[in-house]
């Protein structure tokens, strides 16, 4: 049977649990393994308590577990914050306090030191004796590393590499891994994993924000404009790093309106653009989204979701946002709607966007979360540029009449050829306003309705690129739906409910808008019942369905808390719910 | 004199006869005849008013966007092609009142666009509330009791936040402003002109007998624009003599030149590299 | 049986069309007679085409008629433009060019000054004769209602009323007035009304706007803030004029973002508050909706719908924004959302709004459209004023213990007791995070479920006070739905049809959110099919109908050219989907 | 010395230690207790940000809302109950970077509200990204080349608008903070205190050590807080040496006191007269 072990790293913010989880991460994804993590903090720099949560499992993983195998708890708080969800055969390595403060927090734990399963480790005196209380990060790498079993000589890899431009740091680190080994090298640990001598590593170890931005890059994004906005900043953190490297250039806007209205002007001008924000800035682009929709100007916005309303928990996760952005912005327009549901996918999804939101000269939206963003992922496939970007612009040389051209023409199937302004003798003028074929402010009657005709007319050909919901297992008589980053934690639960011989399957839903209406309608015909998994209170994938298809979800199982879905947990309601079916 | 025909297109204008508005859009044909910019060069992008209907009236290209928004779209294109001549045709409501915070970014960001604020001290379009360069005291319908605070001064508002080239224009004198624009279309970095417009249908105030009887221009007096305090106390001359010229000019640093990835042209221009591409996402 | 005729006055703007009309209408009014009135302009000071056009009967009407009895064409494009619509015994009465001008223009005139319908009157050169152009709408009217059979005196009364304050001007415009009235004595016209000549107004003649404005005062609004849009400019125009009257404040804000929040400031210190936008400047107060969701703040929202997307056709009517102020802000939070079907239902709307809002804590969005604000309705009814305005607030003395006072306290009914701030020892703290009872920030777990279910445990109790669809003929074969300002035109139609023997009837729909689902429900399920009747393009409330109840919409009759519907136009349609059932 | 006691609460902070807004906060509590304002008479509001978050730290009635709205939600709260004594918190991302067009706004608008900016010339709680008031160059992982444009310059902003007093505080000068607050609080206009704060995870340029090097206190100078053009100049000092205190105050029209409604009492204040109410309706 395949092993899979959780280890959370959990202290205060600024005490570098992420270094220590990275760390771990690092030597396990070099060594072969699989792993996700994901990362839990509050909005706040120092202090407080996060914590990372590693799943590591020699065959793939897609979401969190429940039952921690090994706590880092870098402070008491941590174990206290954690203890109930221990793993019955679970361990923790708690930091024993500062020898010079032994005295006067002893008696603070007396509880937690006689349990059993709680093994305290100086992971700040050791480190100050290989030289500075800084390293105490990479002794807990190191007596966390030595209960699953990895050699030393895996660690000290990652550890050169991480610090190959100083000799002395690199050789303090060294002793101090080193003596985190040791420290525990007596303890006990029933998870170790069988750590493959010349293991190579499966895939890239990637977080949502940087694949997001790797995306972007292949599918040819010249300008992203941003507001910086959790847990959506990182998007463009990453982008910032290939300045010099590739014609993209990052700019931080004065607000979220500006943002949206940048990337409109930039478009106009011919470049692909992108934007990504959180929901309260895409609540300010709501207005912008409207412009590039009666502009006809393809651009591309990330929303990533987080709990609201309003400010609500902006470092947490959350799937509230999806009615929002289909029906964003006065009146009628097309748009796209996307909501991958892993980092493949994600990658493949900007390059989609850009390419069809160019195509159809409509804006393009792909709906992620905190938790996609932030976790580490590992991709076991190659992340692959187009050889091509297939611009759909006109030109002079394309027009029998430059002097005619018109940016509103109406055809067929709704998309007039686009030429850009200032690139050759035809000129290219666009309002806000409702507009004649030339660009100009119309308020005739028949214009009006040829122009909205015009741009629902698009709406034909962009359901027919809408990918139906995925199906695992979708001949079931009970059917699972989610959308979004779910999906792996749905999947999972849905294995496990099998094994159990439910039958049950899943449809995953990432092409949200134009609604894949009648694929959606035959991948839910033959079912019982469908029950919808979201992390919103009110079902919002559940009455989507419903309003496009008629079909009804039976129930609808809602976590609104701001913490990831795990399959344990998902399977436990899914199970309470079949109970009451029968 | 060059040809300014060439920027007249049959779109029907929309503006009351009498409007301050068509001085502007004479001068502003002016100086794109004199500069000898093909209509096919020049892109217009404006706000939601009477005045940013400006670019339709114009044989050009033209973003009419959203009221208050022009600046974001004109900087977006202008990252995107930093080779575009832009110019950005805003009103006073749409600039000063729902676009401030990207007229305070844009004066910081220096990037090189001109912005023609026709500043006729009123909402036009929506009927004649007042704007935030209305004066204290202005009655509206909306603003029944006059107005109770003190007027927008764009002016000392861009000097005080950096501006390089900060001018004032009057509708009435088209020569004039065209020369300003000419001016301000020359300078590499941001350009504000501000231009006195007279509202013939919602401002009784700030009529073409108000200006006449004040306006005076900088050039005829020993007027050197290269004094910021000096700069400030004609800003904020109002009212018995009011000065139009270039308040202000100064060298500046343009957004776009030190940014990384437009040392080999502009972002527009760059062409799509698979391998260079690959290569990268392949090293992450 | 009952006279309905149509009269349209049409010119350019800035020629005073509106003086004619409200003279006419006036004169009408203080008759006896029932009227409504649409102003159809551009988004344009002067010139361009704009025609206000007038509908005077006997018995009440609600709504504008396709054909027109009578057209007083200021210039010769209205001929032009309106010559279709002509009803069969239709005449015009046609500026004839001033006699200077006479030469020049009279090659322009030679077809109409032909056609047997179309009568010229000099209305400027008799205003000069008169003393001066500028009365050249007097001697419209006075055309204008010679041909409607009003005796002079009425017309005199409205001109007194009008011009009481200048003894010279008056003098003139009678003058002119008599020029108009016996310019035409001689024409003959089938319409003529007979008029009482002691006949006592029906009620009161007011727009949309208007009485939007005094529904807030009656719901003792205090403080309005607003950026200027059309077409909801007037609301706070007409609310302006009592601030000397009433402890009323209107505040013109630096754009939506300031309004929405400023509204949220002073109902936090607690004053009831209202802001008045369009779809555009709705857009932009998304963020602070949500704002208002989390602070539990009562607010009221008008957003008056016009065409988009983005700027659209700023001047003209639609419905196009239900779906979004229904999902508008991240996340989900309660709202109330509704759409008053006429001028009484919009003054009670107001009163019903301000009083639910502040009863459940949550904003209240009131949905309206150019074609009702800017038109002019009659009401039969007295506005009456309620007689006590219920608060819902709580201070210290009915507080056991002040100090421990907590704003977001958990209760079932998901109301929490609300104190204002500086006004006890009680303190009174909120926040855009999510939040604590105290209103503090927590990332809590338990927390975030309490209040977000707190927060929905309101839609019940709201769902409680909306009223179902308002049935007319309901319980016929087939139903007609509808949404706001249409309904009007929608009964009328539905007369019509049934006068035909159509076994049809119609829904309206005034309280939208929580949607009454029940009682939706049960309004629909006997009537073989329903078809929506609607201002946009995808038929939202037949959308909102399937998402919440299931029943599906057989066909949409989507009218979005931005002119209101006639009861005409929707017969015509309605017949045409039941030929296709049948 | 009063009591600061009074102010303090259980609620758990969440700065960093060091934090320059620990200064800040103990400033506010000692100008608080100096004014002898019970808590229950203060109202904090605030955007969103570190510094936003200043309200929840003190006993006192808060409203935390968007960033960057904070003006607009005291301003509405002070229309609507001008007894209000109400303070503002805002980050400088918050009040100059999203929250600019409000400022702008404020400024003219001069209702009597008191405007503490933390200026600690970073986004703080995000992590770090530059705020409008980053100086040029300045090195964030939004902006690896280093900040390309040149800072805002909020007090010279103020002054150009016709603000009537103008501050500058540091949160390394405790004392002399909690007497700019002081002033600024009883100051019967909008007033601006932007403080200078040390952020110290994020902005290692502008650190204790930096101010306490360049900082000089106007009240020890002979300088007088009347001039402008003077009060611009010292707003302009940055490289050396930094002023602190009062750089300009004036006699200004506060916005309330001459609106209509307000004339006999707040609105909040006023009673609902349903006679009235219905007269004035009846009489349409
Ligand atoms: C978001 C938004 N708010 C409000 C409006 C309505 N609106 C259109 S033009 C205008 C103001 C016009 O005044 P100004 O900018 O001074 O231009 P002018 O018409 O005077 O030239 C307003 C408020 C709008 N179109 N969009
Ligand atoms: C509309 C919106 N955009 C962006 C954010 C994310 N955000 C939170 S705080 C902040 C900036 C913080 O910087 P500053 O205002 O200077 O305050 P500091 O944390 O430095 O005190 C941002 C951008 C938000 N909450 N809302
Ligand atoms: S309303 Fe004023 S600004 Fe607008 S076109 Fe007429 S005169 Fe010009
Ligand atoms: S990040 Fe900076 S501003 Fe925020 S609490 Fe820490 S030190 Fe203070
Ligand atoms: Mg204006
Ligand atoms: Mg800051």
């Amino acid at each position: 049977m395949s092993k899979d072990v959780t280890v959370t790293i959990g202290g205060e913010a600024g005490q570098g649990i992420q270094t220590v989880g990275d760390i771990i991460a690092r030597v396990c994804h070099n060594a072969g393994l699989y792993l996700m993590a994901v990362n839990d903090f509050e909005s706040r720099i120092r202090g407080g308590h996060s914590f990372m949560q590693i799943r590591i499992s020699d065959t793939p993983v897609f979401a969190p577990c429940q039952k921690i195998d090994l706590l880092i708890a870098l402070n008491t708080d941590t174990w206290d914050l954690h203890k109930n969800e221990m793993a019955a055969t679970g361990l923790v390595l708690l930091d024993s306090p500062a020898k010079e403060k032994k005295d006067e927090s002893k008696e603070k734990l007396p509880e937690q030191a006689q349990e059993k399963n709680v093994v305290q480790v100086g992971f700040s005196d050791l480190a100050k004796d290989a030289g500075g209380k800084i390293m105490t990060n990479t002794v807990a790498a190191g007596a966390c590393l030595t209960l699953l079993g990895a050699p030393f000589s895996l660690f000290e890899q990652i550890l050169t590499q991480k610090f190959k431009e100083k000799e002395k740091v690199l050789e303090n680190n060294i002793t101090a891994g080193r003596s985190g080994f040791d420290a525990v090298k007596n303890t006990e640990f029933p998870q170790k994993f069988n750590w493959p001598s010349d293991g190579a590593s499966k895939g890239k170890l990637v977080t949502g924000v940087q694949v997001l931005a790797l995306g972007a890059l292949a599918a040819d994004c010249r300008l992203a404009a941003f507001y910086p906005m959790s847990p959506a900043t990182g998007i463009m953190i990453h982008l910032a790093e290939f300045m010099d490297q590739l014609p993209v250039l990052v700019e931080q806007a004065e607000d979220e309106i500006s943002a949206i209205n940048m990337i409109i002007g930039a478009s106009f001008a011919g470049v692909r653009a992108l934007t990504a924000t959180s929901g309260g800035g895409f609540s300010l682009m709501a207005e912008g989204l409207g412009l590039a929709g009666i502009t006809e100007t393809p651009v591309v916005i990330i929303n990533s979701q987080r709990p609201g309303p309003a400010t609500g928990l902006p470092t947490r996760t959350g799937q509230g946002d999806l009615l929002f952005v289909i029906h964003a912005s006065q009146d009628e327009f097309p748009r796209f709607v996307f909501a991958p549901r892993s980092v493949n996918q994600a990658f493949d999804t900007m390059i989609r966007a850009f390419h069809l939101s160019e195509k159809y000269q409509v804006p393009a939206i792909i709906l992620t979360d905190q938790y996609f963003n932030d976790s580490l992922w590992m991709t076991t496939r190659e992340m692959t540029v187009p050889e091509e970007i297939e611009r759909f612009v006109t030109t002079d040389a394309d027009m029998s009449s430059p002097s005619e051209y018109k940016r509103f023409k109406v055809t067929e199937s709704g998309v007039s050829p686009r030429a850009l302004p200032c690139k050759g003798r035809a000129l290219v003028g666009v309002t806000a306003n409702e507009h004649d074929e030339a660009g100009h402010m119309s308020e005739k009657i028949a214009n009006r309705n040829n122009m909205v005709e015009k741009r629902l007319a698009k709406i034909q050909g962009m359901a027919e690129e809408m990918k139906g919901p995925d199906r695992y297992h979708g001949e079931s008589e009970f059917l699972v739906a989610g959308w979004g980053s779910t999906d792996g934690a749905i999947r999972e639960a849905v294995d496990q409910l099998r094994s159990e011989n439910v039958n049950i399957g899943a449809l995953h839903f990432s092409d949200l808008w134009p609604f894949p209406r009648k694929k959606a309608a035959d991948a839910l015909s033959d079912c019982k019942h469908f029950i919808t998994v979201e992390h919103n209170a009110s079902s919002q994938l559940g009455l989507l369905i419903r309003q496009q298809t008629g079909h009804s979800f039976y129930k609808a199982i809602c976590k609104y808390d701001g913490r990831p879905f795990t399959p344990d947990w998902i399977a436990k309601h899914v199970t309470s719910v079949l109970e009451e079916i029968s | 004199m060059s040809d300014t025909k060439q920027y007249d297109n049959d779109y029907e204008n929309k503006w009351c006869p009498g409007c301050g508005n068509f001085g502007i859009l004479n001068a502003i044909k002016k100086s794109l005849a004199d500069m000898q910019m093909p209509p096919e060069k020049v892109l217009m992008v404006s706000g939601i008013g009477q005045a940013a209907k400006n670019p339709h009236f114009l044989q050009c290209n033209f973003f009419h966007g959203l009221h208050g928004r022009a600046l974001p779209v004109a900087t977006g294109a202008k990252l995107a092609d930093q080779d575009l001549t832009i110019l950005v045709n805003m009103g006073d409501g749409d600039c000063y009142g729902e676009g401030g915070n990207h007229l305070l970014a844009a004066l910081r960001r220096n990037i090189n666009l001109t912005l023609l604020v026709h500043n006729n001290m009123v909402y036009g379009l929506t009927k004649g509330q007042a704007s935030p360069t209305s004066r204290r005291g202005f009655v509206t319908k909306a603003q029944p009791g006059g107005v109770a605070y003190d007027a927008c001064n764009p002016l000392t508002l861009a000097l005080s936040q950096g501006a390089g080239f900060v001018a004032r224009g009057y509708c009435g004198e088209i020569q004039h402003l065209s020369r300003l624009i000419k001016e301000a279309v020359s300078y590499p970095g941001f350009s504000l002109v501000d231009i006195l417009q007279v509202c013939i249908s919602f401002n009784n105030v700030n009529t073409y007998q108000f200006y006449n009887d004040r306006v005076y221009k900088l050039e005829e007096e020993t007027y050197k624009a290269d004094d910021l305090h000096q700069a400030i106390d004609r800003a904020m001359e109002w009212e018995d003599k009011i000065p139009i010229g270039i308040l202000y000019q100064k060298e500046t640093r343009g957004y776009t030149q030190g940014l990384a990835p437009l040392q080999s042209g502009s972002l527009f221009s760059q062409t799509y590299d698979p391998e260079q591409v690959q290569k990268v996402i392949s090293a992450v």
